[in-house]
């Protein structure tokens, strides 16, 4: 096997990333192309502009969305999870090793049944 | 004896002999001057790297090596006058070990170039080299030691220049509590990885992992020895930062310094390289091998799904990426975890090796790529001051060197072609899917999940209105981050240089424990 | 024969000095307590043939660590209160 | 500072754990014990000095740099000497049975422990001694300084 062969053969199938970076390079020029094709006489700035239902935003709507408001109904739609996920992190170095004893705890027990050779 | 001889002769002993002079030089050397200190501890980082690079073309070369401190020759294994037994302290070289000793030798190198930028208004800064050299002492001491008592000891070095590193900028008060929980955990792990040494001691009369694998292989697997097993693994596990273990993670990496956490996650790679080295040649002789690769398959897939999840959760740029650093070793869990299910049968060989590349594989991306990207938490922290991603924004407009790093280490992690994270995850999802079609469902999904909370990062620190009016970071920090690039899309596109001399090679050294049982007590010379 | 009897008495005060030493309010006479624990530790390893872990045990255990609690201690308060 | 009787008995005490500690440091490589447990004992020697006379006192005999300097000087001692033997392998020991300083051979069979002896690994004794007794005194000496910036 010639290392600087990028192809990898994995057990369905194969996988080059100078396939992949020349099919999307071309791709690029293809877009490239169409893009240069399009009306020349097109009016600038307006079509690139953000518009709510049509209407031009109002003044200070340009402001940052928080990191905390981002991904707001995905965390919504898993409330229950998440609710569970924060109890589990509480912060308190008692749960951390209570935790990773129970663990032990719990692979003794299942170790003890099919672990052996 | 010329020079070149000795460093080819003494390659194993050097590459933890180095940085331990010069962890105990730094402090002296310091007097002499910042510049004179700093100077000396690239030399020894690089001097390391040289090393490890060494040590990978001399298994690649020579196969499996051995070195035995204070014997003459250097490869006596097992002295005549012993009664077979490997008494010494011993260093066992095979593919793996080599593997992580690389990383470990390279993120020290970059982490080191990075903190001299990133730490230069710090007091005390001869104290945090020396302690970086220590955990590099550590990371390599425990990927080359092929005893089993050695072993415990660089993990606790390990563990304790770790959690001192992490209490270095003390953030008031945060960072110290964050490193006493670290501290607590971890010496509660290596108190019962103590115990399971013990018992092993007592049941077989030895430390070499070579030599208490053949006699568990002779006598049998006994009920000590599961129990000895489970405290080793299930400690380790929880030293890599396995959930539900892994809540220590998230408090460590996110208070440490700048760089720090990029190495801290090669630091928890050396316990995942010694739950795999424990499990493949040490107890893989004689446990049921399914279970235990079952066990691997569990954690790793509650590490990715939970990590991922609690990821998004974050608004502290290193918290949220110390959850992906969970959610990644989850990966490597699952990928080595099929390998161990499949030994010995016939799937092995059709896609259970196959799995346990790309896991290997994904170990030495996840260093890179997570390495890159806590680099570039550590920038913007050494510019904005918080780590708080409410408060960022528009930092794209004056840190753009960052920014294009950032985006790099973001689409490998998340596994966008054609960046190195793709060919890892790739081989892992091919061949975990023929073992059961739902490991690599969870996978892919975490994999999207993983995209869609950088793509959170990156909205929130980099786009959007100019709010800091700030620099871009020193030189240093920028030429660290670079280099962690060149390999991540290096890897990206040439994945093979990665699989030819570092990847497959570990894999087949850790489903061969029978080639290195006999390398050791073979007797040497 | 009578070493077995010293080893059981030395247990038993371990036990003792380290079930006294959680429930004791007096931090002070907690430190001593666990001082005292060290020290029939080491006396431990000595009966069972470690004279050098015993040294360690007695240096570090009874010696040092106590001394470091006595002092933080005396700098904290001296009784647990309830919070 | 505390009382006089505590004064007392660790002026009669002081010298007696100094010395004990120094012997077992020194004779590491024949009887039980070696340098950690003769540092370790050294250092609770000065940890009995420390706690009798109070810091303000002591902070005038011992100075916290010479106690890390000692650190530093033990540790490059021991990683010296196990360079040293690197032609042959790391941690080599290249004085026993040299007739060097420490270099004596062992008469075969029962004999009462020559000091001269086992090579390197009383040299290594005596640098991890020298680390551990700097090592752990200084960790008294910074207990005691910052106590005492708590109190103010």
């Amino acid at each position: 096997m010639n290392p600087l062969v990028p192809t990898i053969t994995t057990p369905s199938g194969v996988w080059n990333p100078l396939v992949w970076l020349m099919v999307f390079l071309l791709s690029l020029i293809i877009a490239l192309i169409i893009y240069m094709r399009g009306e020349k006489t097109r009016k600038k700035g307006m079509q690139a502009g953000v518009f709510f239902s049509g209407d031009r935003p109002p003044e200070g709507m340009d402001a940052h969305i928080a990191a905390h408001n981002i991904g707001w109904g995905f965390m919504e739609a898993l409330r229950p999870y998440y609710r569970a996920m924060r109890k589990m992190h509480t912060g308190i170095i008692n749960d951390y090793v209570g935790w990773f004893l129970g663990i032990l705890a719990v692979m003794l027990i299942i170790f003890l049944f099919w672990g052996g050779a | 004896m010329n020079p070149w001889d000795l460093i080819m002769n003494n390659a194993p002993a050097l590459a933890i002999a180095i940085p331990l002079l010069g962890a105990f030089v730094t402090p002296l050397i310091n007097r002499a001057g910042r510049k004179a200190m700093l100077v000396w501890v690239i030399a020894v980082l690089a001097f390391t790297e040289f090393i490890a690079l060494l040590l990978v073309y001399q298994v690649n070369t020579y196969g499996i090596q051995v070195y035995v401190f204070g014997a003459n020759p250097h490869t006596l294994t097992v002295p005549p006058d012993s009664g077979g037994i490997p008494v010494r302290i011993i260093f066992t070289i095979d593919g793996m070990s080599a593997f992580t000793a690389l990383i470990s030798a390279t993120l020290g190198l970059v982490v080191g170039i990075y903190s001299v930028g990133s730490e230069k208004f710090q007091t005390a800064q001869e104290k945090f080299f020396a302690l970086l050299l220590l955990l590099v002492v550590g990371m390599m001491g425990m990927a080359l030691t092929g005893d089993i008592f050695n072993f415990f000891v660089f993990l606790e070095i390990n563990s304790l220049a770790a959690a001192a590193l992490v209490s270095y900028h003390l953030n008031k008060g945060k960072a110290v509590e964050a490193a006493f929980k670290y501290a607590v955990v971890s010496s509660i792990g290596a108190l019962m990885i103590l115990f399971a040494i013990a018992i092993l001691y007592g049941e077989y009369d030895a430390l070499n992992m070579a030599m208490i694998a053949q006699r568990m292989y002779q006598t049998g697997f006994s009920t000590y020895d599961m129990i000895a097993m489970t405290l080793i693994l299930v400690t380790l596990a929880m030293k890599c930062g396995a959930v539900p273990m892994h809540y220590w993670v998230p408090d460590g990496y996110g208070e440490a310094p700048g760089g720090t956490s990029a190495i801290l996650v090669v630091a928890s790679q050396a316990s995942l390289y010694g739950l795999f080295r424990m499990s493949f040649t040490v107890f893989g002789l004689s446990a049921n091998t399914s279970s235990l690769g079952w066990f691997m398959i569990i954690l790793g897939l509650l590490s990715m799904f939970i990590g991922v999840t609690m990821a998004f959760l974050q608004h502290d740029i290193k918290r949220l990426m110390a959850y992906h650093a969970v959610s990644q070793t989850g990966y490597m869990l699952l990928g080595v975890g099929v390998g161990l299910a499949t030994l010995g049968t016939a799937a092995f060989n059709q896609y259970g090796l196959y799995a346990m590349e790309g896991g290997i594989f994904h170990i030495i991306n996840h260093a890179l790529y997570k390495g890159l990207l806590f680099l570039t938490a550590g920038a913007i922290i050494y510019r904005v001051g918080t780590s708080d991603l409410n408060k960022m924004g528009g930092l794209a407009h004056s840190m753009k060197f960052t920014a294009v790093f950032f985006l790099i280490g973001a689409f490998a992690i998340a596994g966008i072609p054609p960046f190195n994270g793709f060919a890892s995850k790739l081989m892992i999802y091919e061949s975990v899917y023929q073992l059961n079609p739902f490991l690599a469902i969870v996978a892919a999904i975490v994999s999207m999940l993983t995209l869609a909370s950088f793509l959170k990062v990156f909205h929130s620190a980099f786009l959007g209105p100019k709010i800091y009016d700030v620099k871009e970071v020193p030189k240093s920090m920028l030429f660290a981050m670079s280099i962690l690039a060149f390999f991540i899309i290096l890897f990206g596109i040439f994945p093979n240089i990665a699989i030819h001399y570092l990847v497959a090679p570990a894999a087949h050294a850790l489903a061969n424990p029978l080639g290195y049982i006999t390398k050791v007590l073979g007797g040497g010379a | 024969m009578i070493e077995d009897i010293i080893q059981i008495l030395v247990l038993i005060g371990m036990m003792i000095t380290a079930y006294l030493s959680v429930k004791s309010r007096d931090l002070m006479e907690c430190a001593i307590l666990l001082g005292v624990f060290s020290f029939l530790l080491s006396l431990e390893f000595f009966i069972l043939q470690a004279p050098d872990v015993a040294i360690a045990e007695a240096g570090i255990g009874a010696g040092l660590t106590t001394a470091i609690f006595v002092m933080a201690v005396r700098k904290t308060t001296r009784w647990e209160v309830e919070e | 500072m505390m009382s006089k009787i505590v004064r007392t008995q660790a002026n009669f005490l002081y010298p007696f754990i100094l010395i004990f500690g120094f012997y077992v440091v020194a004779h590491g490589h024949i009887t039980p014990g070696g340098g950690f447990q003769g540092g370790a004992v050294i250092a609770t020697g000065v940890a009995l000095v420390a706690v009798a006379y109070g810091y303000d006192t002591i902070k005038k005999w011992i100075k916290k740099t010479h106690l890390t300097a000692a650190e530093g000087i033990g540790l490059l001692c021991f990683i010296i000497t196990a360079f040293i033997g690197l032609s042959t392998s790391f941690f080599y020991n290249f004085l026993a049975n040299s007739g060097l300083i420490f270099g004596n051979r062992v008469p075969y069979g029962i004999n009462p422990g020559y000091l001269n002896t086992a090579g390197t690994l009383p040299i290594m004794n005596l640098a991890v001694g020298i680390e551990v007794l700097g090592g752990l005194s200084v960790i008294i000496m910074y207990m005691m300084a910052y106590g005492r910036e708590v109190k103010q």
